[in-house]
C-alpha cells in the first residue's frame, strides 16, 4: 500500500507545505510566490487524479495568471504593517473552538460508514435505483454533439451553468472597471503597461507567445474529443496576451474600442442568443437540434474562448486607461 | 360583488371617508389657505353628521349596515354599524364639530396648521373606524391607526417637553397595541374571528381552552387598558397634557381614552359575553381594577395644582366608571357604562375647552390663579361649573344619570360595596372640583390684574370660536341629563343597546 | 414557463447590450433602457404569475431536454413566480429613482442592475444545487461591484464584503460537493426523495447553512452587513437590503424544506428559530443605538431577517405549511419597506446634509414626504395592521398561539415588535422636534421623495390582497 | 487507506488551513490567498470524489472547471479592489458628517487665508 501511495504522499506533503507557506510565509512576497507554487502542485495532483483538463486549467491560471495578478498587486500595495497582520485577540478562543469542531467533523466524515461507502463504491449514488449520473452522461454522449464527456457536460448537459459562468467573468470585469472611473486625468509617461523589459524576456516572449496561441487553438479544437476546451484555451491565450502586453509587444487593449467590447461579450451573447432562439424556434430553452449540436457547440466554444481570453487579460493587466470607457 | 355596492354596505365606508378625504386634502393645503382648510373641515363634518344621522335612522328601523373585504383568512375587514357603534360615532362626530371649531380658534396664527388639522381628521377617521369595526381584527387595525394619527398631535408643539410626552405616549400605546394584537391573535387561534355578536361567541370553547381564553382576555384588557388609562397603565395621560388644548380634549373626551373604554365594552359584551366572562372569573378582577383606578386617580387629582393635570387625573378616574359598569356584568350597570361613555365625553370636553380658554385668555394654568375668574369670564366659568358639577354627579347634569344607573346596577348584581365606592368617589370628585368653582366664583381677582389679558376688547369675553364650543357642549351635558327619559337621549339609546345585549 | 424564461433573459440580454454599447449610449438613455428592460421583465413575470395561478402547481423544466438527473432543472412554483414579479418591480422602482431623481449613478450601475435582476431571476427559478452556487456567486459579485459604485470610501467595505461573500459561497460549495459525493445528484427534487440523516448529509447541510447564513447576514454572521449596506449609494442599498440578501434565504429555505430529511430539519429548526429571536432583539438594539441613519436602517435589516429566520426555523421544527407563507410574506413585505427606508434615508441625508440620526430634527417640516414615507414603511417593519409586515406576523403568530407549549415563541415576536417600534420611533420622534430644526442644505427633490413613498404605500396595500396572497403562497407553494 | 481517501483528507486539510488563516489574519492579500486555498481544498475533494469510478466522473470535472473560472474572476476582482482600497488614504472616516465636513472646510479656508 505504502509503495503504491508514495507519489501521492509526496505530492500531499508538498501541497500542505506550500499551503502553509502561502499562508504564513514571513513576507507577503514569499507568500505569493508559494501560492503560485501551490498552484503547480495542485496541477500535478489533478494530472495524477486523471483530470487533465483541470491540470491544464490550473497550470494556466494558478501558476500563470494568478501569479501575474499577485505580483502586480504586490507592486502597488504598501508594505505590510506587521508580519502576519494584526491578530484579533477575541477571535482566539472562538477560533480554536471552530477549528477543533471542523477537525472533528472532518475526522467524522472520513470514518463515517455512509461516506466511506459513498467514497469507495458508488452504489449509493444511484438515483432511486436508476442509472448514476456518469452513466447517464455516457449514454447521452452520442446525442450531445461532442465525444468528450467533460465538454459535453459543460456545453450541453449543463450549458446553463456555463452561460452563467461567462456572466460571472463579465461581471468581474465590470466590477474592476468601477475602480477606474472616468478617463485618467494624468496620463503617466512611463506606466506599468510598458515597462522597460529585459532583452531576454523580450525574446522569450516573442518565442513563447505564438506557442501559447497555437497551443490554445489546439486545445480548443481538441476539446470536442479529448481534454481541453474553451476555458483552457482561453486561459492560455490570455497568458500569451498578458506576456506580450507586459513586454510591451502588444498594443494596449482599450475598453473604449467597440470591437474589444464585442469580443468580451461575444461568448455570453451567443449563448444567450442560442438559448432564446431555441426557445422561440426550437424545442425549448437550450435544446440543441441533434444534427447541429456539434457545430453549435464549436461555434459557442470559439466565441467563449475569445471572450474568456480577452476578459481574463483585461482583468489581469487592464490599466486605468484600458478600462475607462 | 353586489353586496359591495348597496347603500347599506357603503354607508360605513362613507362615514370613514367623510373625514379621511378632507384630512388628506388638508395635508396638501398650503399653510396660508385658511379659508380652504376651514371649508374642508366643515364640509367633512357636515357630511359626516348627515351620514351619521342617516345611519342612526336606519339602525333604529332595524336595518343592518355591513361592509366586508377579505383581509386575513377567516378574519375579513368588517365595518358594521350597530347601535353601540352609533353611540360612539354620534358622540365623536358631534364633539369633532365642537373641537374643530375650537381648534381653529385656538391655533389661529400658529404654524403648521395644515399638518395639525390633517392629523386631526385622520384621528377622527380612525376613531370612527374603530367604532364601526365589525370584528376584533378590524378593531385592532383602527386602534393602531389611532395611535399613529394622534402621536403627531401630541408632539405638535415640538418642544422638548412635548417630545418627551410623545415618546411616553408612544411607548405606552404601542406597547398596549402589541399586547392587544397578541390577545387578538391568541383568541383568533382559539375561536377564529367572527363578527362581534351580542352575547359573545366564545361560550362554546369555554370547556376546551379556558386558560387560553383567560390569557387572551388579560392581554386584550391590558392592551385596551393603556388607552383607557387604567391604573397602572395610566401615566402617559397626565404627561400628554403638554399638547395643545384641543388635542387634550380629543385625547380625553373624543378619541383615545374612549377608544380604550369602548374596546373594553366590545370585548366583554360582544366577544366574550357576560356569561362567559363571569364563568371564566374575569369580571371580578376587572371590577377591582376599575375600583382601584377610580379611587387612586381621584386622590392623585387632589394633589395636582395644574388645572389640566387635575383634569387629566379626573379623566383617569371617570373613564374607569365605564370599566366598572362593564365589569359589574348586569344590564342596568351596562346602561350606566354605555351612557357614561357619552356623558363623560361631553362633560370632559367642556372642562378642557374651558381650561384652554383660561390659559389662552388670561394665561391661567394653576388652580391658585383662578381666583375671581367668574367676574372676567362668566360664561366660560359657567360652562366649567356645569362640567364640574356633572362630574361630581349633581343633578340634573348628565353625570348624575350615569352614577345613578351604575349604583342601581351594582345593587342589582348584589355588589352593594360598589355603591359606597361610588359615593366615596363622588366625594373625592367634589373635593377636587369644588375648590376650583369656589375660587372662580367667590375668589377675588388679583389686585395687579391678570398676567396677560387677550381678547380684552372683544365682543365676548374671549374669542367666539373658543367660547361657543364650550357653551355648546355644556348645554349638551345639561340637556342629555334633563331629557334623559326621552328615547332619543343617550340614555334611551343605551337602554336600546343593552336590551339587545342581554336579550338572549 | 416560457414567460418565466423571457422574464429571466430580458435583463441578461439588456446587460450585454449595455456593456456592448458602452459610451455610445448616453447615461440617461442607458438608464431608460434598463428601466424599460425591467418593465418588460415585469410584464413577463406578471403573465408568468397568471399562468402559475391558473395551473396552481409547480412547473418543472429539464434544460436541454435531457433526462432527470443529467439536466439542470428549472422550477416555476407560485413562490418563484411571485418573487420574479417582486424582483422586477423593485428594479423598475429603484431604476426610476436612480435614473430620474437627483441622486446620480454612474453608467455601470445600469449594467449591474440588469445583471442583478437576471441573476435573481435565475436564482428563483433554479432547482439545481450547483446552478444555485453560480447564481449565488453572480449575486455576490454584483452586489460588491454595486457597493464599489459609491466611490473610494466604499472600496474597503466592498473588499471585505467580497472576501466574506466568497468564503460564504465556498462553504456552500463544500456542502454541494459532499451532497453530490453522497447521493450522486444535484437536483433539489431528486435529492429530496433520497436524503437520509447520516453524518455526511448532516455536515453538508451544516456547512451550506453556515455559508448561506453568512451571505444572508443572519445573526450571528451579520457583522459585515451594516458597513456594506450603509456605505453603498442609496439606490444600491435599497437593492441590497430589499433583494440581494433574500437570494441566500431562498436557497436556505429550499435546502431545509426540500432537500433535508425531516428529522434533521426538526433537530436544527429550534436552533435557527432561537437565533432568529436573538437577531430580532440584538439587531434592534444595535439599530436603536446607531448614531447614523443608514446604519440604523441596515441594522434593522439584520433584525427583520430574524423574523424570516424564525419562520424558517419553526417551519423546520413543526413542518407546517403556513410557515412558508409567513416566511415569504416577511421577505416581500420587508423588501418593499426596506426600499422605502433606504430611499427615504438617502433623500433625507442629501437634503439635510447630515448622516446622523440627530440631524433629522424638524424633518417633518423640512422633508415631510420622505419622513412620512420613512414612518409609514417603519410601521410595516413594526408590524402594525394592516401592513404587509402585519400580515406576515399574523400568519407566523397563528400556529405559535395554537397550543400553549408554543407560546414562548410568541414572546419572541412580541419582543421583536417592541424593539422595532423603539428604533423606528426614535427617528420619527426626533423629526418632530421643532425647537432645534436642522435647516436643509438644498431644496428637497420631489420625485425622489414621492418615489420613496411608493413602496411604503404598496406594503400597506398588501392588506388588500392579503387573503389572496396567503392562499396563493400556500397553494402548491413548495 | 487508499489514494482517494488521502486526497479527500488533503482537501479537507487545505480547506481548514485556509479557514484558519482567514480568521487569523487581517491582511487582505493573505485573506484572499486563504480564500483561494479553501477553494482549492474543495476542488480537491471534488476531483477525488470524481475519481471513485473509472473513467472519472465527468460531471464533477466540469463543475470544477466552472468553479475555477468563478474563482479566478472573483480573485482578480478582489485583488483589484484590495489594491484600490489600499491606494485610498485610510485616514478618511468611512462616514463623514456634516459637522466634520464643515470643520474640514473651515480648516481649508484657514489654510487659504494663511497663504501669503
Amino acid at each position: 500500500m505504502t509503495l503504491e501511495l508514495m507519489p501521492d504522499i509526496v505530492l500531499g506533503t508538498l501541497l500542505l507545505l506550500m499551503a502553509w507557506g502561502a499562508l504564513y510565509a514571513p513576507t507577503r512576497y514569499d507568500a505569493m510566490a508559494l501560492f503560485v507554487a501551490f498552484g503547480v502542485v495542485v496541477a500535478l495532483i489533478w494530472a495524477r487524479l486523471g483530470a487533465p483538463d483541470l491540470a491544464l486549467a490550473e497550470a494556466a491560471i494558478g501558476a500563470g495568471l494568478t501569479g501575474v495578478l499577485l505580483m502586480q498587486a504586490a507592486r502597488q500595495l504598501p508594505a505590510e504593517v506587521s508580519v502576519t497582520g494584526k491578530r484579533m485577540p477575541w477571535f482566539g478562543s472562538s477560533l480554536l473552538f471552530l477549528v477543533l469542531t471542523c477537525a472533528m467533523f472532518a475526522a467524522h466524515i472520513l470514518t463515517d460508514s455512509s461516506f466511506k461507502q459513498a467514497g469507495i463504491d458508488t452504489s449509493a449514488t444511484r438515483l432511486l435505483g436508476g442509472p448514476t449520473v456518469p452513466e447517464m452522461v455516457t449514454a447521452a454522449l452520442p446525442n450531445s454533439g461532442v465525444s468528450y464527456p467533460v465538454t459535453a457536460v459543460l456545453l450541453n448537459f449543463r450549458a446553463w451553468d456555463t452561460m452563467l459562468e461567462l456572466l460571472v467573468l463579465l461581471l468581474a470585469l465590470t466590477g474592476v472597471r468601477q475602480l477606474y472611473p472616468g478617463t485618467p486625468q494624468h496620463p503617466r509617461a512611463n506606466t506599468a503597461s510598458s515597462p522597460q523589459a529585459w532583452p531576454v524576456l523580450l525574446s522569450w516572449a516573442r518565442f513563447l507567445a505564438p506557442l501559447l496561441v497555437l497551443l490554445g487553438g489546439f486545445l480548443l479544437w481538441r476539446g470536442a474529443s479529448g481534454p481541453g476546451g474553451a476555458f483552457q484555451a482561453g486561459a492560455l491565450l490570455a497568458s500569451a496576451a498578458v506576456m506580450l502586453r507586459l513586454t510591451g509587444l502588444l498594443p494596449p487593449l482599450r475598453w473604449s474600442s467597440f470591437l474589444l467590447r464585442l469580443t468580451v461579450i461575444l461568448g455570453a451573447l451567443l449563448f444567450l442568443g442560442v438559448a432564446l432562439a431555441s426557445l422561440a424556434f426550437g424545442d425549448g430553452w437550450l435544446v440543441y437540434p441533434t444534427q447541429w449540436a456539434g457545430a453549435l457547440i464549436i461555434v459557442i466554444e470559439l466565441a467563449a474562448t475569445l471572450s474568456i481570453a480577452v476578459t481574463l487579460s483585461l482583468l489581469v493587466i487592464g490599466e486605468s486607461e484600458d478600462l475607462a470607457s | 360583488m353586489s353586496t359591495l355596492f348597496t347603500w347599506t354596505s357603503l354607508l360605513p365606508v362613507l362615514i370613514i371617508l367623510s373625514s379621511l378625504i378632507p384630512g388628506l386634502l388638508i395635508f396638501a393645503t398650503p399653510e396660508h389657505a385658511r379659508t380652504r382648510r376651514t371649508l374642508l373641515n366643515m364640509t367633512g363634518i357636515v357630511i359626516k353628521l348627515i351620514l351619521v344621522a342617516l345611519m342612526l335612522a336606519g339602525v333604529s328601523q332595524g336595518l343592518t349596515f355591513r361592509f366586508e373585504i377579505p383581509f386575513l383568512p377567516s378574519a375579513p375587514l368588517v365595518l358594521h354599524g350597530d347601535a353601540l357603534s352609533l353611540q360612539f360615532i354620534a358622540l365623536s362626530s358631534i364633539l369633532w364639530l365642537a373641537t374643530t371649531i375650537y381648534a381653529i380658534g385656538y391655533l389661529e396664527g400658529s404654524p403648521l396648521r395644515s399638518r395639525f388639522f390633517g392629523y386631526f381628521s385622520l384621528c377622527v377617521s380612525a376613531t370612527v373606524g374603530l367604532a364601526l369595526a365589525g370584528n376584533l381584527v378590524t378593531f385592532l387595525l383602527f386602534y393602531e391607526l389611532l395611535t399613529l394619527s394622534t402621536f403627531p398631535l401630541v408632539v405638535h408643539r415640538g418642544t422638548p417637553a412635548a417630545l418627551k410626552a410623545g415618546r411616553v405616549y408612544l411607548a405606552y400605546t404601542l406597547g398596549g397595541g402589541t399586547l392587544l394584537m397578541m390577545g387578538v391573535a391568541l383568541l383568533h387561534s382559539l375561536v377564529t374571528t367572527p363578527d362581534f355578536t351580542a352575547g359573545g361567541y366564545v361560550l362554546a370553547q369555554i370547556e376546551d381552552s379556558s386558560l387560553g381564553l383567560q390569557i387572551a382576555f388579560i392581554l386584550m384588557i391590558a392592551g385596551l387598558g393603556v388607552k383607557a388609562a387604567l391604573v397602572p397603565l395610566h401615566s402617559w395621560l397626565p404627561q400628554a397634557m403638554v399638547a395643545p388644548a384641543p388635542v387634550s380634549a380629543l385625547l380625553h373626551a373624543v378619541a383615545v381614552v374612549k377608544a380604550g373604554a369602548f374596546g373594553i365594552i366590545r370585548v366583554v359584551y360582544d366577544v366574550y359575553g357576560v356569561e362567559a366572562s363571569t364563568l371564566l372569573a374575569l369580571t371580578q378582577p376587572l371590577l377591582w381594577l376599575a375600583a382601584v383606578t377610580m379611587i387612586y386617580a381621584s386622590i392623585r387629582a387632589l394633589q395636582q395644582q395644574d388645572i389640566k393635570r387635575r383634569l387629566a387625573f379626573s379623566t383617569v378616574s371617570q373613564v374607569s366608571y365605564i370599566t366598572l359598569g362593564v365589569a359589574l356584568a348586569g344590564p342596568i350597570a351596562a346602561v350606566g357604562a354605555i351612557v357614561h361613555l357619552v356623558h363623560q365625553g361631553l362633560m370632559k370636553v367642556t372642562l378642557f375647552f374651558c381650561a384652554g380658554n383660561f390659559a389662552e385668555t388670561l394665561g391661567i394654568h394653576k388652580v391658585q390663579e383662578m381666583d375671581g375668574l367668574g367676574q372676567r369670564m362668566p360664561w366660560t366659568m359657567a360652562a366649567f361649573s356645569v362640567g364640574a358639577l356633572g362630574m361630581i354627579g349633581v343633578p340634573p347634569v348628565a353625570g348624575f344619570i350615569s352614577k345613578i344607573y351604575l349604583g342601581m346596577g351594582a345593587l342589582e348584581v348584589g355588589q352593594p360595596w360598589v355603591v359606597l365606592l361610588l359615593a366615596g368617589s363622588a366625594l373625592l370628585n367634589a373635593a377636587y372640583f369644588l375648590p376650583l368653582l369656589y375660587r372662580g366664583w367667590f375668589g377675588k381677582p388679583p389686585a395687579d390684574g391678570w398676567q396677560k389679558d387677550n381678547f380684552k376688547n372683544h365682543r365676548f369675553e374671549t374669542h367666539w370660536m373658543l367660547l361657543m364650543p364650550a357653551l355648546f357642549t355644556a348645554l349638551l351635558s345639561l340637556l342629555v341629563g334633563i331629557f334623559a327619559g326621552s328615547i332619543l337621549s343617550p340614555l334611551g339609546w343605551s337602554e336600546f343597546i343593552v336590551s339587545r345585549e342581554f336579550a338572549q | 414557463m416560457t414567460y418565466a424564461l423571457v422574464s429571466l433573459s430580458i435583463p441578461l440580454l439588456s446587460a450585454l447590450v449595455l456593456m456592448l454599447a458602452g459610451a455610445r449610449l448616453s447615461k440617461r438613455n442607458a438608464g431608460i433602457m434598463a428601466i424599460l428592460t425591467s418593465l418588460l421583465s415585469l410584464v413577463a413575470a406578471w403573465f408568468c404569475l397568471l399562468d402559475v395561478a391558473a395551473a396552481n402547481q409547480s412547473i418543472l423544466l429539464n434544460l436541454g431536454g435531457w433526462e432527470n438527473g443529467l439536466a439542470i432543472r428549472l422550477r416555476l412554483s407560485p413562490l418563484s413566480s411571485l418573487l420574479l414579479l417582486f424582483a422586477a418591480f423593485m428594479h423598475v422602482l429603484i431604476g426610476i429613482y436612480a435614473g430620474f431623481s437627483r441622486q446620480s449613478v454612474s453608467r455601470d450601475f445600469w449594467t449591474l442592475s440588469c445583471v442583478l435582476h437576471g441573476s435573481l431571476a435565475a436564482l428563483w427559478l433554479s432547482a439545481d444545487l450547483f446552478n444555485l452556487y453560480i447564481t449565488l456567486e453572480l449575486l455576490g459579485l454584483t452586489a460588491v461591484a454595486m457597493v464599489a459604485l459609491a466611490g473610494k470610501k466604499a472600496y474597503k467595505p466592498a473588499s471585505n464584503y467580497l472576501i466574506l461573500s466568497l468564503v460564504a459561497s465556498l462553504f456552500y460549495l463544500l456542502g454541494v460537493a459532499l451532497v453530490y459525493g453522497r447521493y450522486g445528484s444535484l437536483d433539489v427534487v431528486l435529492l429530496g426523495l433520497q436524503t437520509q440523516s447520516d453524518t455526511t448529509t448532516r455536515i453538508a447541510l451544516l456547512v451550506m447553512t453556515a455559508g448561506l447564513m453568512l451571505k444572508a447576514a443572519l445573526w450571528p454572521l451579520h457583522l459585515w452587513l451594516p458597513a456594506a449596506h450603509a456605505n453603498a449609494p442609496t439606490a444600491v442599498s435599497a437593492l441590497l437590503s430589499g433583494l440581494v440578501v433574500k437570494g441566500p434565504i431562498f436557497i436556505l429555505w429550499l435546502l431545509w424544506s426540500e432537500v433535508a430529511p425531516v428529522d434533521l430539519a426538526q433537530q436544527i429548526g429550534p436552533v435557527l428559530a432561537v437565533a432568529g429571536m436573538i437577531a430580532l432583539v440584538a439587531g434592534g438594539l444595535s439599530a436603536m443605538r446607531s448614531p447614523y441613519l443608514k446604519t440604523l436602517v441596515a441594522y434593522s435589516t439584520v433584525a427583520q431577517l430574524g423574523y424570516a429566520m424564525m419562520a424558517l426555523g419553526l417551519l423546520m421544527t413543526w413542518q407546517l405549511p403556513q410557515m412558508h407563507v409567513a416566511l415569504w410574506l416577511f421577505v416581500i413585505a420587508h423588501g418593499l419597506a426596506k426600499a422605502t427606508l433606504f430611499l427615504a434615508a438617502g433623500e433625507m441625508q442629501t437634503t439635510l446634509g447630515t448622516k446622523r440620526v440627530s440631524g433629522l430634527r424638524g424633518a417633518t417640516q423640512t422633508v415631510p414626504v420622505a419622513m412620512f414615507a420613512f414612518a409609514v414603511a417603519g410601521g410595516s417593519l413594526i408590524g402594525l395592521p394592516p401592513s404587509g409586515g402585519f400580515l406576515a406576523k399574523w400568519v407566523l403568530l397563528e400556529p405559535m398561539l395554537s397550543s400553549p407549549q408554543n407560546w414562548p415563541w410568541a414572546f419572541g415576536v412580541l419582543l421583536g415588535t417592541l424593539v422595532s417600534a423603539a428604533y423606528i420611533f426614535r427617528v420619527v420622534a426626533i423629526s418632530f422636534d421643532r425647537a432645534r430644526i436642522n435647516p436643509p442644505d438644498v431644496r428637497p427633490d420631489r420625485l425622489g421623495h414621492w418615489l420613496a413613498l411608493l413602496p411604503a404605500l404598496m406594503v400597506w396595500g398588501m392588506a388588500l390582497i392579503g387573503e389572496w396572497l396567503i392562499e396563493f403562497l400556500s397553494g402548491g407553494g413548495v | 487507506m487508499t489514494g482517494l481517501q488521502l486526497y479527500l483528507i488533503l482537501g479537507a486539510a487545505v480547506f481548514l488551513l485556509g479557514l484558519h488563516a482567514l480568521l487569523m489574519t487581517t491582511d487582505s492579500i493573505r485573506r484572499l490567498i486563504a480564500v483561494n486555498l479553501m477553494g482549492a481544498g474543495i476542488f480537491l475533494i471534488m476531483v477525488a470524489l470524481a475519481g471513485r469510478i473509472s473513467p472519472p466522473d465527468p460531471v464533477l470535472h466540469a463543475l470544477v472547471v466552472t468553479g475555477l473560472v468563478v474563482a479566478i474572476s472573483a480573485t482578480a476582482f478582489a485583488l483589484r479592489l484590495i489594491t484600490a482600497a489600499a491606494r485610498i488614504d485610510s485616514g478618511q472616516s468611512a462616514i463623514p458628517d456634516k459637522a466634520s465636513r464643515l470643520a474640514s472646510k473651515t480648516l481649508s479656508d484657514v489654510a487659504e487665508d494663511s497663504r501669503p
